[in-house]
């Protein structure tokens, strides 16, 4: 079933085109990576998914509903959280408090009853910690609970951003090289919880270029360059396509 | 430069460092701040002491009026302490002076003057400019404490509900009886038939404006408009050229300080404009010579006596310029306001029945001050005696040159 | 509740009780008292702020919307001759309002631009209270503000008296206060947090920062309209220049030399700062100096404002303990 | 309306624009380079135009001379506080730059006071006479210092564009990790661009200072005109702090003449909300947190 379908979406800004007639579309359940040389839109499209941007034309439906010109919160609530490329967290938040904000959208609040304090809220907190404790014991982070979130070392920093992302009950999850600047435990331990995250019944599309990474854990690839699809396939296809090896000038691809 | 590359140098390479070097320039600075304020505290003089407080507007906008007026009261409690104090009832009293600032706001006037009335417990309260008034005669009304200030505005409101309250400085209005008729002898009353007025787009601009109206319905001469200005305006091109549109005799422009009169004079004699420009507040000559320069041409300053002409302005300058280092007209002008003020409690016999020194104030009678006669006038327009009214000095200047051209008492009307 | 937390509590009670006791331990001498209610106006203007700045920004049209309850409660009452208790909420109704509608295309803006156009603002609403000269008096103001009378059966107030004064801006304040602080302690706050810290990923965990902003920019301008409306019947004359750029510039002041992280700071700094300024009134320009250099070295060398000096102590008398060790 | 009085208010215009831009243009420097909110700016243009008070009017020596020493006096001035008290502050949030220079505002606009005195002050012009120009008379004065404000838009422009410190200087402003990265020393363009702008401050202060007169309190005006332009052009846009000037300067001459000084300054005001309202970054301004 087809959980999330881009057609001929180009995105601009001023005379450069970062998007241009793209289209593809991810299934439900499936790891979809994501990959192509720097600068050739990746990024560019999760912020279109994600809502930061309007698309300058074309369309994007989410479970068959328009989501072009949502805002993130908006897309949030209906499913479809992102991770960042640079590390974004609440820094000087505990990473309990990381979590519990990331719970916020589904629990029960309203501005008077936060006010007042009243017995509705406080059991709502309640469940709220209880749930981004569950969230933190799944991403092996519990013994972090009461630190600082900037304090983390870096690999734990970068798992506590796809937590976050967990707490906010995601159905497609967008990681934007979870991997970048760890080492190959870290990098382990990331697959790993990528693939308990998939086993939840969560949809992943992830931007990555440790290719070894993407060869292993995705179900199918799409490659993009200057804007465009250029391949789409299992791992096994595109390791073979002639169009993505010269994209990619043999560089980095041929290492995996 | 190169300096600056070596300081650069020695700051990246932690020789000073900025921590130490910020330290010690802020322990300096802080002392050098805070050492004023704790021994500005006056020494006591020995027997009875009669405290008057000010509260004027030390920092902010209106500052230079304040200081001006405070320096009036400390020369004045100086000169009168070094003489053995005054006369009440045979026994000798020392006069202190304590200054409070106002900013200039209303909240701040209030603040002081609170302070004043109920830590200080002084009876007497002396202010500056219309925010410090209105903020100040809320404490002392109430608490029968007599005010003496230079305010200008909120007529209609403090009436004769105000029985403590006493106006030394002579406004547009009164100094208007004055240097209308000097100009009129002047120039010649057919040359000034009509006039247009400028001034800032505030309560004062609005208050002064309403002086000149009243004064030109007196005078019968042809209102033709006002302009106002705003603080924030840098160039005044833009309204002098509005007001030139209108073919103006005379323009009156109040109150704008030195700086301004001196803009709009050159802005308007560079336009090409030759009639007169009078300025009732600017009260300094020094600034618009150096601002206007050659277009400094038949600007008439009232109350502004730059250049002391009897012995007693002589000395009153020469002691200002010893006790605080400079000296201006304003300063002279509000300079006799103390001696009027213990002229009263002198003539009352008392100066903790503050109703008898009121009732007393307003017969005072001054003789030779820095402005001359002065007397209390107003009984018919505030039911008191309350506004000062003395010898309008007049300046003028000619050609780039300044002279005082007139003295002479305000023609005030009947009915004032 | 940690150690810390228990002796934070403590010294706010000592404090509480501290406000409550003054009218008698300066036996009631009007110029403290006037210093008390001024220091009240002056927490009740800071805190609120800062509850803007929990959600990162500072919002420079901040006395301009006090500005705007002290007219509201100043023109029904001399227009209408309705008293202080009516006129309050509408003051905090009309500043919110207003707020709410003035955020909506300011809210677009972020960051420095935020602050500017903020600017903007503030010298737009003092221009307007002066401009309109038949509405709100021009620069001439509105006078003859009384204060109100509380007349209840066996109970008779009358708000002119300074000491009633000063307990009517000391609940209302610490009403004001405690409803920051509840706002800040509840989820709310955490959410307003979270976009401080990060508004993009508070965004992309599904809070919608803009609604939060706005929400949170009309409680702080309503709550600041309250304490121009008790402004205006305690001085019982306003004008616009009361509620001009350097009204929010000094409760900035307050905010961070007092502290920005928690609302102990903007409390602290309104208070020692407004009791240090009164001090310093008969020195003049030295006064407007002093305050300079005050900013400038807090911001330098303690960064965090008074409310991190207990932290810094406890830390320097450990370090020193253990090099005495 | 007469040519004469269109003339009139056109010429004014241009005069006060470039005047504007000026200080702006200084502010924008300061900020595109260092990120942060230099609300002191306008003290420097007292600083500066006292500067040229104590060389032309109490000293007596040359006027022209004067202004290079002013700037020169007030670039030192400029990049000392920047070296002192700024660059602690480099990448803290912007309200801890904003608070210094806020401080710095009480401290040099009171010291001024005590120092330099209240009474408000005039520079003697150089420049006299003037022509007439479709009816309207055009002061060389006023010419004078048009021209010089143009010419030192345009130098810093060539400045910015053609010479090595001014192409690092934009590269800074650009992307200032990327360029430290490309051995830019991020640290020396900052206090050089801190001292220009203040310079530059300094500069139109000495021409303001002639054409009209000084007081200690000037400064937070100047802070005032030079904040709407900078809001109106964009943060960091020099070709933005020019247009900026220049409508600002429009909209005071013009509406000042036509109607009054009240509906200039709330119009001036309205202009920027709207255009922030549309376009949240000034008109040429960049995005930045």
């Amino acid at each position: 079933m087809q959980l999330l379908s881009i057609n001929s979406l180009n995105m601009q800004f001023g005379g450069l085109k970062a998007i241009n007639d793209l289209g593809f579309s991810v299934d439900q359940g499936e790891i979809r990576g994501l990959i192509g040389p720097n600068g050739a839109g990746k990024t560019t499209l999760f912020n279109v998914i994600s809502g930061v941007y309007k698309p300058s034309k074309g369309s994007i439906t989410f479970k068959g509903q328009e989501i072009g010109t949502l805002k993130p919160h908006r897309t949030t609530r209906l499913g479809i959280v992102r991770t960042f490329q640079s590390i974004t967290l609440f820094k000087n938040f505990t990473v309990l408090k990381n979590m519990m904000v990331g719970c916020h959208l589904h629990s029960n609040y309203s501005y008077w009853g936060a006010l007042l304090n009243t017995a509705k809220t406080r059991n709502s907190e309640k469940d709220n910690e209880r749930k981004a404790r569950e969230i933190l014991e799944f991403m092996g982070l519990t013994g972090y609970a009461d630190d600082l979130a900037a304090n983390l070392p870096h690999g734990h920093q970068r798992a506590l951003g796809v937590a976050i992302a967990m707490a906010a009950e995601p159905e497609l999850l967008l990681l934007d090289e979870p991997c970048t600047g760890m080492n190959t435990d870290e990098t382990e331990e990331m697959v790993g919880l990528i693939n308990k995250i998939r086993d939840r019944g969560v949809t992943i599309m992830l931007i990555e270029h440790d290719m070894k990474v993407v060869m292993g854990i995705c179900d199918k690839i799409t490659v993009i360059n200057f804007g465009t699809k250029i391949a789409e396939g299992t791992p096994a296809e595109i390791r073979k396509d002639e169009l993505v090896h010269e994209a990619y000038l043999g560089s980095d691809f041929d290492a995996a | 430069m190169l300096e600056l590359e070596r300081l650069t140098k020695l700051f990246e390479e932690g020789k000073i460092t900025r921590r130490t070097f910020l330290s010690t320039a802020s322990a300096l600075g802080l002392t050098a701040a805070i050492s004023p304020a704790l021994l500005s505290k006056p020494a006591h003089a020995e027997g009875k002491v009669i405290k008057i407080g000010g509260a004027v507007p030390l920092t902010g906008p209106v500052a230079y009026w304040g200081i001006s007026t405070m320096q009036g009261w400390v020369d004045g409690a100086a000169v009168i302490n070094e003489k053995g104090g005054i006369d009440i009832g045979g026994e000798k009293h020392m006069l202190e002076i304590i200054t409070y600032d106002t900013k200039g706001t209303v909240a701040d006037a209030r603040a002081a003057t609170t302070r004043l009335v109920e830590q200080d417990q002084v009876k007497y309260v002396f202010s500056q400019a219309a925010a410090s008034t209105i903020g100040m005669l809320q404490i002392t009304e109430p608490a029968k404490v007599i005010s003496v200030v230079a305010c200008w505005g909120y007529l209609k409101i403090y009436g004769k509900d105000y029985p403590y309250h006493f106006r030394a400085e002579m406004s547009d209005y009164e100094q208007g009886y004055a240097y209308i008729p000097f100009m009129q002898e002047h120039y010649g009353k057919d040359k000034l038939k009509s006039a247009a007025f400028i001034g800032p787009d505030d309560q004062d601009g609005i208050d002064c404006n309403y002086s000149y109206k009243r004064l030109m319905e007196y005078y019968g001469i042809k209102d033709l408009g006002v302009e106002y200005f705003n603080w924030e305006d840098t160039d005044f091109y833009p309204i002098v050229t509005k007001t030139l549109k209108s073919n103006p005799d005379f323009i009156v422009t109040s109150p704008s300080p030195p700086g301004i009169t001196a803009s709009i004079v050159k802005a308007a004699r560079e336009m090409g404009y030759k009639g007169p420009i009078s300025s009732p507040a600017a009260s300094e000559t020094k600034t618009i010579l150096e601002v206007a320069g050659e277009y400094a041409h038949d600007v008439v300053l009232p109350v502004t006596c730059v250049e002391p002409v009897t012995d007693s302005q002589k000395a009153i300058k020469a002691r200002f310029i010893k006790r605080f280092g400079d000296f201006n007209a304003l300063a002279g002008n509000y300079s006799w306001w103390i001696y009027g003020l213990v002229a009263a409690i002198e003539k009352a016999g008392t100066f903790e029945d503050t109703k008898a020194v009121a009732d007393a104030m307003a017969t005072v009678v001054l003789e030779d001050t820095y402005v001359g006669k002065v007397t209390w006038e107003g009984q018919n327009s505030f039911g008191i005696r309350r506004q000062g009214v003395y010898d309008c000095y007049t300046t003028l200047i000619e050609n780039g040159k300044a002279r005082l051209a007139d003295v002479r008492y305000p023609e005030l009307p009947d009915t004032y | 509740m940690t150690e810390n937390t228990k002796v934070a509590a403590g010294v706010w009670l000592i404090a509480i009780a501290f406000a409550f006791l003054l009218p008698v331990i300066c036996s009631y001498d009007k110029y403290i008292l006037h210093v008390g209610i001024t220091i009240a106006f002056n927490i009740a203007l800071a805190t609120s702020m800062w509850l803007i700045w929990t959600l990162g920004f500072i919002s420079f049209a901040h006395a301009g919307f006090m500005g705007i309850g002290a007219y509201t409660s100043a023109l029904l009452f001399t227009g209408l001759g309705w008293s202080l208790w009516v006129n309050m909420w509408l003051a905090a109704a009309v500043a919110g309002l207003m707020a709410f509608v003035i955020s909506i295309p300011l809210m677009r803006t972020r960051a420095v631009y935020f602050f500017m156009a903020s600017w903007a603002v503030g010298e737009v609403i003092k221009r307007v209270f002066a401009y309109y000269r038949g509405i709100f008096g021009g620069w001439d103001g509105i006078f003859n503000i009384q204060p109100p009378k509380l007349v209840l059966p066996g109970l008779n107030i009358d708000f002119s008296s300074r000491v009633a004064y000063y307990y009517l801006a000391l609940v209302c304040c610490g009403l004001i206060v405690y409803v920051i602080h509840r706002i800040v302690r509840s989820r709310t706050g955490m959410i307003y947090w979270s976009i401080h810290e990060s508004e993009i990923l508070a965004q992309h965990v599904g809070i919608n920062v803009l609604k939060h902003k706005v929400i949170a920019f009309s409680t702080a301008c309503a709550l600041a309209g309250v304490t121009g409306a008790l402004y205006a019947h305690y001085h019982t004359y306003i004008n616009p220049k009361t509620f001009d750029i350097w009204q929010s510039e000094f409760s900035l002041v307050h905010i961070i030399v007092g502290g920005l992280n928690t609302l102990n700071g903007p409390v602290l700094g309104a208070t020692l700062l407004t009791v240090v300024d009164e001090l310093l009134r008969p020195t003049g320009w030295y006064r407007v100096i002093f305050f300079g250099v005050v900013v400038i070295l807090t911001v330098l060398f303690l960064p965090g404002g008074l409310e991190t000096v207990p932290a810094r102590l406890r830390a320097l008398v450990g370090k020193w303990r253990k090099r005495s060790d | 309306m007469a040519l004469d009085e269109l003339t009139q208010m056109t010429l004014t215009g241009i005069n006060l624009g470039l005047m504007y831009a000026l200080i702006a243009i200084g502010l924008t420097l300061i900020f595109g380079i260092m990120r942060i909110i230099q609300y002191a700016h306008g003290e420097f243009y007292m600083l500066g135009a006292y500067v040229l008070y104590y060389w032309a009017a109490v000293l007596k020596l040359p006027y022209w001379v004067g202004i290079i020493v002013s700037a020169a006096v007030i670039f030192v001035v400029g990049a000392a506080l920047q070296l002192l008290l700024f660059r602690p502050l480099h990448g803290k949030n912007i309200l801890y730059s904003l608070a210094v220079s806020m401080g710095l505002i009480f401290i040099i606009s009171s010291g001024g006071l005590l120092t330099f005195g209240t009474i408000v002050k005039g520079i003697p012009s150089v420049v006299t006479g003037g022509v007439m120009v479709f009816g309207a008379f055009y002061t060389y004065e006023r010419m004078v210092i048009s021209i010089v404000s143009a010419g030192l838009i345009l130098g810093l422009w060539y400045f910015l564009q053609r010479t090595t410190t001014g192409m690092a200087m934009r590269a800074v402003s650009q992307d200032p990790e990327v360029s430290s990265l490309q051995g830019i020393n991020t640290r020396r363009i900052h206090w050089i661009a801190f001292g220009m702008g203040s310079a530059m401050a300094a500069v139109a202060g000495c021409l303001m200072g002639t054409l009209l007169s000084i007081v200690p309190t000037m400064g937070f005006i100047a802070t005032v005109k030079a904040f709407m332009i900078v809001i109106l052009g964009g943060l960091g846009s020099v070709p933005g702090a020019l247009i900026g000037g220049l409508i600002i300067g429009f909209i005071d001459s013009f509406v000042t003449t036509l109607v009054s000084a009240d509906v200039a300054y709330i119009i001036g005001f309205a202009t920027i909300f709207v255009i922030l309202a549309f376009k949240p970054t000034g008109l040429f301004g960049q995005d930045w947190d």
